[in-house]
């Protein structure tokens, strides 16, 4: 009983009719990929930074070897369910040809698709490495995501803001993002750049905005309730745009930050600090000796424990490095704490929560 | 084909005294490549956990983080002894079952179940002395998890093995079908095996 | 005495007479042939490795920590 | 492995359990596979149908920009619940618990799994998961998606316990139900039936299995960690106490990712076996099919980190994954070929379940080539976590693995119920799904790719229009479906008797009466071929060589 696979002349199935549907199947989809290949991205979505040119060129690649694919296996199934189709007048038993495979056939459609994938493999991961590859001369700008909006820090901005942000056209960009709270992601489609911002972790993002305009940036990792509404504009401007932009910022930032008040440890009031401390330190830090940890370790006599006469930043406990501290956090061996942008504490606070721990310390 | 019908529509028990020894061989041998099937997937549970243990190690700039202390090597060492020692006397109980030698298998599983207890009594004497908590460092985590599954599973093979020496003595277990002691046994050797790995990764690595 | 010292030397006694009972029946069930049997070699030869590992702990040839006094 | 280690099983004065008597026993709490089978497949029916509404609501509240309806916390919780249950409670069940128990042990020739008390117990696993799921509804609902990533999953209430514990439950479930089957397929084959014989469905059944037997603990220790997060605390995921986010993901994906398989590899089955049968010839490339299904499995594992790439691993690690992700692309494209030229020079039937099938070869490509596309990394970084990941994995899993399963419910209906259904219903039913669900999820690629990312309650007004062409169509979608419905109910009121083997098949169920017998085979038959071999005598010993294979639906 065993087969014998092979066995029977399928070639004769391979007539005129089934040529001249393969003939009719490759002009579909010579068209097609010509059409593909005519099609401006651009015009669909604008193109507005360097990285997207590998990728564009790769999502067309894809597409022009998807299209054949679709259309031969589509076009076939069509053409044999029409051709084949069980006619009235045949026998309720017929059956069709006892073909168990053609193995050269099988070889080449495991062959072709193993060599087309290692050529994808291969271009992606050319693209993949180029988009790691840092600029000289980049504009490094921090993106941290919050639950649910974008925080910016750029570099000779003293404090940072939310919302809005511009970059200047024709300069590479590093963008450092990471998260405060949960999972966020950074998306803007027209540079077709997207990573999470992941708490704990800083990635980096490299393109050079090509085109002037504004553009979205948006969350993709759901994060909460207001994901949905996770979005700002990034604006692509020209060269002096951009620094009338950043004159005009770096005014506002500084007002705000006169109107919070600059620090000034020895106004500070215990009190309030305390306060301050329990609704926002407490969380991590109690006010007992050093080695009773709950995430940080215990604030008590921070400042007189002459067991820990250094801070976790190696610096001799003062209301300075303390103050130092609090503004701007620490990541390192023993845990990581968020600065005093991150945990919203104002200059006056600060200075209130060094008077309180200077209180608490014999 | 009327009778065959007749014995397939109204069969009689399928119990396990009731079988033929070929009745019985057949079943025992589905029933071991289940049971084979089972601690492979269990394996996986820990897999996946040591795994996440190797993940936080990697992730930490220093192992175990600052302020916490691994547990104490020496009692761990002489602790996993105990644990692999009652592999041993499982394995001599085993082989005084199938040698006819009641009275010495008997022996040599109460001899087990002790050493087990001894052993789930050692970690938690570590338990209670250990610098580390289950949720303040990320080497308390994985520590507690793992071990703690594994104590779990010690302990489940502790109560399996009080129940094969019940069984025994009620006299299901003969040195011709004793399916029960054999997949109690082979526990017994998973349960032990697989502290040979975590005491690597918690005690030496 | 030093408590861990005698921790070490009860581990490394151990250590060696459980490795020879496993290793002992490791080499009798060798050559029997049977699906339980295979399963039972590749148990007992995890089990030698933990001997071995018990064994340079009692010779504090491997672990960090010794036993700690408070 | 000698599948003669169960001889005296298979005699015919020793069945593997006694015919039950009481109503209890036969239908609730019953050791029988094809029972249990029917059973999986009512409260995985169920399930579906209620994950089916949440889609309904999502799709209500993404017809307007700013829509009302759901506020954004009912929103997150309608897609959390959409993907739980569609995955867990509905799929899964489906393909693996419903039609792997009923036709798996009938193809094999034997008359029962090797552990029937333990298949009860896999099976009652699942009802109060259901139970546990669904009353976090009352207690402050998970709402993170079904992928309930730290940390905002930990930042909801007590719903994930509720979540963690119930997939839990239905994962032991699983889990047994695959240890059960391994052993049955390994074991209990009747004689002469060599791997290399086995139908195709029953190699995709065992493919599953060791999927399932090797994916669903790693998922459990997954649930396990979130769950010790919630509750006690335990910093796995917590950065600021030395933590790290991304592990879930990787454990949760090592996983989820076979899971797709475990979804989908069923279905293969399912296809190879319905092909042959309409086509009346045998499956082009029987062996490169089987072997295709055996190395998707292995790559399967090995190419978890492709949901990831944007999370942060960096280049060296992401490019093997990226070009493993490939590869699963050829042995899927070496079914798809095979197929397709299994029709070439056939004798062709389209009655519904064929055209489900033909259904499925076409969108399970568009699905493939989008999974491709997906693989490569750069590209994955524009399309990852948008509306195209949506549409893809709905091409995948409603294109392919429910177009399958609406096949094989059309194809198994007659051998389970003994009934026909009608052909003209289901015909329509086809046509409507087909054009529905291309309406539905088609556009969905165009709306990611110009920018829209998914699990949003409120979305940019630029996208309006598409977004209410697809909720319409997905209402229709849904309305398809309640011809199945009618057609289920008039095919067991006043269906026509279908015999023992309407459709003119060759596999070994089809040899006996529908519905089987208590004891499916009075004697265990001896098998000499693959079962495909239209036009020449059934490869069977008497008295199943007798058995007609003409179609007389």
């Amino acid at each position: 009983m065993a087969h014998q696979v092979n066995n029977i002349d399928f070639r004769r199935h391979l007539d005129r009719s089934f040529w001249s549907v393969t003939l009719v199947l490759a002009v579909i989809s010579v068209i097609l990929v010509v059409l593909i290949a005519i099609w401006p991205i651009n015009g669909t979505l604008a193109v507005a930074a360097t990285s997207d040119y590998g990728i564009d060129a790769l999502f067309k690649f894809m597409l022009f070897v998807a299209t054949p694919i679709f259309v031969f296996v589509n076009g076939y199934v069509v053409y044999f369910a029409r051709r084949y189709k069980h006619r009235s007048d045949e026998p309720a038993d017929a059956v069709g040809i006892p073909l168990y495979g053609v193995v050269p056939l099988e070889i080449w459609w495991t062959v072709i698709p193993v060599f087309l994938m290692v050529v994808l493999g291969v271009w992606s991961a050319v693209t993949l490495f180029s988009l790691y590859k840092p600029q000289a001369g980049a504009l490094n700008v921090e993106a941290i995501g919050h639950q649910w909006k974008f925080e910016l820090r750029y570099p000779g901005l003293k404090s940072s803001f939310y919302g809005d942000f511009y970059l200047p056209v024709n300069r590479p960009v590093t963008m450092n993002i990471t998260s405060a709270d949960v999972i966020h992601s950074f998306w803007v489609p027209q540079f077709r750049v997207k990573l999470d911002m992941v708490p704990g972790m800083v990635q980096q993002l490299h393109f050079t905005p090509t085109e002037v305009g504004s553009y979205p940036l948006i969350c993709t990792e759901f994060c909460g309730i207001g994901h949905g509404d996770m979005r700002t504009t990034v604006h692509v401007v020209s060269q002096a745009d951009y620094a009338k932009w950043f004159s005009g910022t770096q005014q506002k930032v500084a007002q705000a930050a006169a109107a919070a008040g600059s620090l000034n440890l020895t106004a500070g009031d215990a009190a309030k600090g305390q306060a301050v401390f329990e609704q926002k330190c407490s969380v991590c830090h109690s006010m007992a000796a050093f080695a009773q940890k709950k995430v940080g370790p215990g604030l008590q006599n921070i400042l007189s424990d002459p067991a820990h006469p250094k801070l976790v930043d190696g610096s001799a406990a003062t209301p300075e490095s303390v103050a130092h501290i609090i503004q701007n956090g620490y990541s390192g061996d023993i845990g990581v704490m968020p600065n005093a942008q991150a945990n919203g504490l104002s200059s006056s606070d600060v200075s209130n929560l060094v008077a309180y721990l200077k209180s608490q310390s014999k | 084909m009327a009778v065959q019908t007749e014995a397939l529509g109204h069969g009689h028990g399928y119990g396990h005294e009731a079988m033929t020894q070929e009745e019985y061989v057949e079943q025992r041998d589905l029933r071991f490549l289940g049971f084979l099937l089972f601690l492979f997937t269990d394996s996986i549970f820990f897999t996946a956990y040591i795994f996440a243990a190797l993940y936080l190690r990697s992730a930490a700039p220093v192992w175990p983080p600052v302020g916490v202390e691994r547990p104490d090597v020496n009692l761990g060492a002489v602790n996993a002894i105990i644990l692999f020692g009652s592999g041993i006397t499982a394995h001599y109980a085993m082989h005084r079952l199938k040698e006819s030698r009641f009275i010495g298998y008997v022996w040599f599983t109460i001899v087990t179940i002790i050493l087990g207890s001894l052993f789930l009594g050692g970690q938690a004497y570590e338990y209670a002395h250990i610098h580390a908590t289950w949720s303040g460092s990320t080497f308390g985590a994985a520590f507690f998890t793992l071990t703690g599954l594994h104590g779990f599973h010690v302990l489940v093979g502790v109560v399996y093995l009080i129940v094969t020496l019940l069984q025994s003595v009620a006299g299901k277990y003969t040195p011709e079908r004793h399916f029960g002691l054999t997949a109690a046994t082979l526990y017994w050797h998973f349960v032990d095996v697989i502290w040979v790995v975590l005491f690597f990764l918690f005690y030496i690595y | 005495m030093d408590t861990a010292y005698i921790a070490d030397t009860i581990g490394a006694i151990g250590a060696i007479v459980v490795g020879f009972f496993a290793i002992r029946f490791l080499r009798k069930e060798w050559k029997l042939k049977g699906a339980d049997i295979g399963v039972t070699k590749v148990m007992l030869t995890l089990l030698v490795i933990g001997c071995v590992e018990a064994l340079l702990v009692g010779l504090r040839i491997v672990g960090q920590t010794p036993l700690s006094t408070h | 492995m000698s599948t003669d280690t169960i001889e005296i099983l298979r005699r015919a004065d020793k069945p593997i359990h006694p015919a039950p008597e009481s109503f209890i026993k036969k239908y609730i709490f019953s050791v029988d596979h094809k029972v249990v089978g029917i059973q999986y497949f009512i409260v995985s029916g169920l399930m579906i149908l209620l994950s089916g509404l949440f889609a309904e609501a999502i799709r209500v509240q993404l017809t307007g920009p700013h829509n009302t309806f759901l506020t954004p916390q009912q929103f997150d919780e309608a897609f959390t619940f959409h993907g739980t249950l569609m995955v867990w409670f509905g799929a899964i069940p489906l393909v693996t618990g419903a039609f792997g128990n009923f036709v798996m042990p009938l193809q094999i020739g034997a008359r029962d799994v090797a552990f029937p008390w333990l298949n009860m117990f896999s099976f009652w696993t699942f009802p109060p998961a259901v139970l546990i799921l669904l009353s976090s509804l009352a207690f402050g609902a998970p709402n993170a998606g079904w992928t309930e990533y730290p940390p905002v999953s930990l930042q909801a209430g007590v719903g994930i316990v509720f979540w963690t514990t119930a997939v839990f439950t239905v994962g032991i479930g699983a889990t047994l139900t695959a240890l059960n089957f391994l052993t049955t397929v390994i074991k209990m084959r009747a004689p002469g039936m060599t791997f290399t014989r086995m139908p195709l469905f029953v190699w995709a059944s065992a493919v599953t299995a060791v999927l399932s037997l090797v994916a669903t603990t790693a998922l459990a220790s997954a649930l396990g960690s979130l769950f010790l997060s919630h509750v006690f605390n335990v910093p796995f995921y917590d950065p600021t106490r030395g933590g790290t986010v991304v592990l879930f993901q990787h454990m949760f994906w090592f996983y989820s990712h076979p899971a797709v398989y475990i979804l989908i590899i069923p279905v293969f089955g399912i296809v190879s076996e319905i092909i042959p049968t309409f086509a009346r010839k045998p499956i082009f490339g029987y062996k490169l099919i089987a072997y295709s299904t055996v190395s998707i499995a292995l790559l399967s594992f090995m190419v978890w980190a492709h949901h990831m790439f944007t999370s942060g691993l960096g280049p060296w690690v992401t490019m093997p994954f990226m070009i493993l992700s490939m590869l699963i692309a050829v042995p899927t494209g070496i079914k798809i070929f095979s197929w397709t030229a299994t029709l070439f020079g056939s004798n062709l039937r389209l009655t519904t379940a064929m055209l489900f099938v033909l259904g499925f070869l076409s969108t399970f490509t568009i699905g493939g080539i989008t999974g491709v596309m997906l693989a490569s990394v750069p590209v994955d970084w524009h399309e990852h976590a948008t509306y195209f990941l949506v549409a893809h994995i709905h091409y995948v899993l409603f294109g392919g693995t429910l177009m399958g399963v609406l096949g094989g419910i059309y194809y198994w209906w007659p051998k389970v119920t003994g009934r026909l259904m009608s052909e003209k219903l289901g015909k329509w039913h086809f046509w409507l799904t087909f054009i529905f669900f291309n309406a539905t999820f088609l556009p969905m690629h165009f709306v990611g790719l110009l920018g829209m990312p998914r699990r949003v309650a409120y979305y940019d007004p630029a996208f309006h229009g598409l977004n209410l062409f697809i909720s319409i169509s997905a209402f229709l979608l849904a309305g398809a479906f309640l011809l199945l419905f009618a057609n289920a109910f008039w095919s067991l009121k006043k269906g026509p008797a279908a015999g023992p083997n309407p459709w003119g098949a060759r596999t070994l169920e089809w040899m006996i009466s529908s519905p089987p017998p208590h004891y499916n085979f009075k004697e265990i038959p001896e098998v000499y071929a693959t079962p495909y071999g239209y036009g020449e005598p059934l490869p069977y010993s008497a008295p199943y060589d007798q058995v007609s294979t003409t179609p007389t639906y």
